[in-house]
């Protein structure tokens, strides 16, 4: 099975990438660009039974490695 | 009704303190999160009483963090007064009164030093803390006016194979590896080297762990800025990132206890840095510094706009008018208290004559920083701050700033004598589980990851030794200014001694600090200390404090240290445990010519190995013990009298004699430090011990160094005939660690022993 | 040229973070160098006094750092930006045979931009980027020594005085491993050897190219710098200012042999 | 209009935060999984007339900055 984990900053904290990726659009000149905010995402191919236990298991990898619950969100979205 | 919205086209509250009865007073300060107790409320009340007002939600919380124990140290004022900061030196050029301490480097520059904590955000959220102190402690040395050159981060945690984990803490190796990355993250990217720190673990900081950040700077002497407004008239120019509701209530935060729940609670009171908006900052700060533009500067930290705003104007004995619809902000729907306390980073106040406003706002365009005015100095004592026009604000700044102050009562505990040590079931593998033990095995995975030689000034490295497969140093020797002049910087505490004997721990840790800088070939010449304690108004941590800042004042008085610049963070308790004493020191050396600084991996074959010092049975607090289990609450003595001969008579033998190493005697013994300078150069060694072996290779005794020397009897003497101690005790060469019928060791055995001792719990 | 005609520009942006050590090096030599700005070239708020173009100088560095906080990839922020504003001036600096010398931040730059491994005189800045300088093997930020055997038979201008044949300069980088584009590698490997366009590669000790932490990215044929098909830009990982002072002082033939050859022309 | 580019390597390239993340997750005892890769997104709010011409401006940022061609492929898909 294979999910893919996308994980995103919590609103109103800062991202200081998005920021800076912002700025470098718009002084390529790309002025209709009104924000950008970065994100990650990580696709896990896992072993189990059941999409239930793979995504009990992916969420306890989310919590224990994968994200920061103090300024990130996360959403699992299976791709097969 | 104890709130009252007021007329405003914006949210503004009046509260009713003057109807309030006391149990009103504690749940305003409560409800609005303000940290005081009910004295101070009370004070509160009687103050606008006598203007016959009620205050509006912006001034109470305006107080409030001017009266946090963080801003204001009304803990621990009182004992550091007394028992701390009387050590004078013709070289200070300022201590403790400003954002850090100011000493003569050389005629032409003086040199700048800042230690402060950065716990609390740091257990919350340990990535974003931790990048957040090190942007904070580099804010503190750029509004001296100066360039920061090196970073420092003593590090505290559970200890790393913890099970049981209280709920709402987290593991501390998620903590380790969060604050390494986000110190990495920050110091990286603004380009200042991390040079060194320390990391220690133990079982008092799991619920509590403790970040601590020190930097170094250096600044022309005759372009050095004070935390102060120039005078009526100035400017108050605010440059650097926009303002949000980040770092809310980070101080009042910071002056409690941590609770279960804290997590939830303040996640706004956890900033986070832009390093990107910092380097800039810092370059165009710099430059309006050296074109002579600034009349003063003072950086946002704890409080935000409303401490700066208030210290900077009272340090000048001036008054303040702000506009704050002026102040740039980050979202909007911000109340104007909340514009007010934010702790947004990134964030610098200057104040500029009327003349130089628009030299100043170029340069920061030019820099691609936002700088704004935001107000005015005044003559008058008063601070008023209107928004939109409506005036929202009024009191006087001396009753805000110079704020409540307790002498808090204390006991002191006093733990039973035990001294059961005896030799161990086998010597060579204990030496070995030493050697790998978490808190003396490798740094490597840490020092790494910083780039520790940025600026390239970075002379004597935190590894030193074989490339690639480097030992351990003791400081970390920088250059900063042109010429071959450096300053030697380590950082010292051993919470197994402190815990067990706060007044011994704690003159131990500077005894240590002071072999460290030596052992460089360094003269001691100042220190900061950042000291981190539980809860104050329990009287047994408050004994231990005191216990502690009085063997710190023994020392720093006897050895004639003065002590330039320091942190107090109390409140590193939770309902489970408290922090063990850390007074954590950050030590200052001068080194003439970095040329001859000195390293301390073995150099060559054959030389002769000298132990400097004396060695009694003293275990309390010792690796040893922690090894094997066995029991010892005997704390290694020292005293300053005797650490500063040995400092003197080091020295001196450095220029007389050709030391090709130096290492200082420390955790472990000296077993450990010989084998550190094994590993460090791939060279064995052999040594001959005199009495019990056991207690020559392990015991902690203070003041003592090993050297590797050419002239082994002539050094010998020139420590005898002074009276002290000093014995040949070897030679360098060979593939083993050799004790003459007591253990040998071969130096690969060693090597691996030592080098994965952290790897195997951070993974790599 | 004279020495003191010779200029100097250390080019940054936010973030750039070695320029000040960097410029410190060459004036060591007597020459003028700078720290510019990018804005400084193109930017109407820049004052008339501070503004510049590229013939103000005769030799460009790209020191090391974070420009722009490396997000999105490590020098594409900075090239990009300077793609759009300057490639022209560049491509004829490069054409008239000045030397650019891109360190650390400075060489992603370069590679960003297409300036390296510039292969085609005519077109010093190839439309695309056609390598990468990517997540080190280890994942991790590492800064270390790395001894670097020097490779080149004379076509690079910055190593025609270095009289040593394996020297270290320290690295200290999270994006450095050289990667070619998939199942081109040989072609561009031979490319860059046939051309002499192969600079330092990683060693051990022994000088025998090997593995981690020899090779501290898991860098392609161990490459550490490489420089274009005329030789006069250069990009390397390691950081020869850093090697300068003491007590390695390694580096200093890099900036000596630009001077040098800028003495001759 | 409001789209995600998403950028992942290429086939064949190799993913040092991927296999690190994976080596993370089984040492944490997570020993099911098999792999795991990453991506990054860049979710970018732009102006403009039609889906058309905003994907084409978005399609020039990839190239102009936010992708290497030489390791990396990227979608757009769009949120809004
Ligand atoms: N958190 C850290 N950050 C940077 N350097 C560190 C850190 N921890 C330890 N070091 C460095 O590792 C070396 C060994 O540290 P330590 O064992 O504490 O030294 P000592 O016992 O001599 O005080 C020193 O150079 C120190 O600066
Ligand atoms: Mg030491």
């Amino acid at each position: 099975m294979i999910a893919d984990v996308y994980i995103e900053l919590k609103e109103g904290v800062a991202d200081p990438e998005g920021e800076a990726t912002k700025k470098a659009l718009r002084l390529l000149g790309f002025k209709n660009v009104k924000s950008v905010s970065s994100r990650k995402v990580f696709r896990i191919e896992i072993d189990a039974r059941s999409r239930d236990s793979a995504e009990r298991e992916i969420k306890q990898m989310c919590e224990k490695l994968l994200i920061n619950p103090v300024i990130q969100n996360y959403q699992i979205r299976w791709v097969e | 009704m104890l709130y009252k919205r007021a007329d405003t086209p914006f949210e503004l509250y009046e509260i009713n303190v003057l109807d309030a009865n006391d149990e009103d007073l504690v749940k305003i300060s409560q409800e609005l999160g303000l940290a005081l107790n009910i004295e101070e409320m009370k004070k509160i009340k009687e103050h606008f009483a006598s203007k016959g007002r009620n205050p509006y939600d912006i001034e109470l919380q305006s107080i409030a963090q001017a009266w946090s124990e963080h801003c204001c140290y009304k803990s621990s004022k009182c004992y550091l007064k007394q028992l701390l900061f009387d050590v004078d030196a013709e070289y200070v050029i300022s201590a403790i009164k400003e954002d850090a301490g100011v000493v003569e480097f050389d005629d032409e520059y003086a040199y700048v030093v800042a230690f402060e904590s950065h716990n609390h955000p740091s257990a919350i959220e340990p990535y974003g803390g931790a990048a957040t102190g090190i942007g904070g402690i580099l804010r503190d040395i750029l509004c001296m006016g100066a360039q920061p050159v090196a970073l420092i981060d003593p590090l505290f945690f559970g200890r790393p194979d913890s099970e049981d984990i209280p709920k709402g803490t987290k593991h501390p190796l998620y903590l380790l590896s969060g604050v390494v990355s986000g110190i990495r993250d920050y110091g990286n990217r603004v380009g200042i080297p991390t040079v060194a720190g320390m990391l220690f673990f133990h079982d008092g900081y799991l619920t509590n762990c403790i970040v601590n950040v020190g930097c170094v700077g250096i600044a022309r002497k005759d372009r050095i800025i004070r935390s102060k407004a120039g005078g009526a008239g100035d400017l108050f120019i605010l440059a650097g990132g926009a303002t949000g509701r980040d770092g809310i209530h980070g101080v009042t935060f910071a002056s409690a206890e941590l609770e279960e729940e804290s997590e939830e609670k303040s996640r706004s009171a956890v900033q986070l840095g832009n390093p990107i908006i910092k380097e800039p900052l810092i370059h165009a700060c710099l430059e309006v510094v050296e074109k002579g533009l600034l009349t003063g500067m003072k950086d946002l930290g704890g409080g935000g706009l409303s401490c700066v705003i208030g210290e900077m104007s009272l340090a000048a004995g001036c008054g303040a008018e702000v506009w704050l619809e002026k102040v740039p902000l980050k979202e909007e729907g911000m109340a104007p208290w909340e514009i007010w306390i934010s702790e947004s980073q990134e964030r610098m106040m200057l104040t500029v004559k009327p003349k130089d406003v628009d030299e100043v706002l170029y340069i920061f365009q030019k820099w691609d920083v936002p700088a704004v005015v935001v107000g005015r100095v005044t003559d008058d004592r008063i601070l008023r701050i209107y928004y939109h026009n409506y005036k929202i604000y009024e009191m006087d700044i001396d009753f805000v700033v110079s704020a409540v102050e307790y002498c808090r009562p204390y006991v002191i505990k006093h733990a039973e004598v035990v001294d059961a040590v005896s030799k161990p079931a086998d010597i060579e593998k204990t030496l070995l589980e030493m050697l790998s033990h978490y808190n003396v095995a490798s740094r490597e995975w840490i020092i790494r990851q910083y780039d520790h030689e940025v600026r390239a000034s970075t002379v004597v490295k935190p590894l030193q030794g074989r490339i690639n497969r480097e030992g351990h140093g003791d400081a970390a020797v920088i250059r900063p200014a042109n010429s071959w002049k450096g300053i030697a910087v380590t950082a010292d505490v051993n919470p197994w001694m402190t815990s067990m004997d706060p007044y011994w721990g704690t003159a131990s840790a500077f005894d240590e600090m002071v072999r460290n800088l030596v052992a460089v070939n360094s003269v001691p010449h100042s220190f900061a200390d950042c000291l981190n304690f539980g809860n104050p108004e329990k009287q047994e941590r408050m004994g231990e404090f005191v216990e502690s800042v009085k063997a710190l004042g023994w020392m720093a008085r006897g050895f004639g240290l003065p002590c330039v610049s320091g942190n107090v963070s109390f409140y590193n308790e939770t309902p489970h445990m408290s922090v063990p004493p850390t007074p954590t020191l950050m030590g200052i050396g001068i080194v003439e010519n970095v040329r001859d600084a000195i390293t301390a991996d073995f150099k060559r074959k054959g030389s002769g190995i000298v132990l400097v010092g004396e060695t009694s049975k003293e275990f309390g607090g010792s690796l040893y013990c922690a090894v094997t289990g066995m029991k010892s609450t005997v704390v290694p003595e020292t005293s300053p009298e005797k650490l500063s001969e040995y400092t003197k008579a080091m020295l001196e033998a450095f220029r007389e004699f050709k030391v090709y190493s130096c290492h200082d005697v420390a955790e472990g013994g000296l077993a450990v430090a010989i084998a550190e300078m094994c590993v460090a150069s791939g060279m064995g060694c052999s040594i001959d011990v005199e009495g019990e072996a056991y207690i020559t290779l392990f015991s902690e005794s203070n003041t003592r160094w090993i050297m590797e020397v050419r002239e082994v009897e002539e050094v010998v003497r020139f420590f005898t005939k002074k009276g002290l101690k000093a014995s040949h005790i070897g030679y360098t060469g060979g593939k083993s660690f050799d004790v003459e019928g007591v253990l040998s060791v071969a130096v690969e055995e060693l090597d691996e022993a030592w080098r994965d001792g952290l790897t195997r719990f951070t993974g790599w | 040229m004279d020495r003191d005609e010779i200029r100097v520009a250390v080019l940054r942006i936010e973030g750039t973070n070695c320029e000040d050590e960097t410029v410190k090096a060459f004036r060591e030599f007597g020459v003028f160098c700078e720290s510019v700005h990018l804005k400084q070239f193109y930017s109407d708020m820049i004052r008339d006094k501070e503004q510049r173009t590229f013939t103000d100088y005769n030799c460009l560095v790209f020191p090391g750092g974070f420009s722009a906080g490396d997000y999105v990839r490590a020098g594409a922020i900075f090239s990009a930006r300077l793609k759009s504003v300057l490639q022209n001036d560049l491509e004829d600096f490069i054409k008239q045979g000045y030397p650019i010398l891109g360190i650390c931040n400075g060489f992603q730059v370069l590679v960003e931009l297409g300036a390296l491994p510039g292969f085609d005189e005519d077109r010093p800045i190839a439309e695309k980027p056609e390598m990468v300088l990517g997540i080190n093997d280890s994942n991790r930020f590492e800064c270390r020594p790395s001894l670097l055997k020097h490779e080149n038979r004379g076509k690079c201008i910055f190593t025609r005085k270095l009289e040593k044949d394996v020297v270290m300069f320290p690295v200290a980088h999270a994006e450095g491993k050289v990667i070619f584009p998939k199942g081109k590698e040989k072609e561009y490997i031979d490319g860059l050897v046939q051309n002499d366009q192969i600079v330092f590669r990683y060693v051990d000790t022994k000088g025998s190219y090997a593995g981690y932490p020899w090779n501290p990215n898991g860098s392609t044929y161990n490459i550490a710098g490489i420089c274009n098909i005329t030789g006069n830009v250069l990009g390397l990982m390691p950081h020869p200012e850093r090697a300068f002072w003491y007590p390695n002082t390694d580096g200093r033939a890099v900036i000596e042999s630009a001077l040098d050859y800028l003495g001759r022309i």
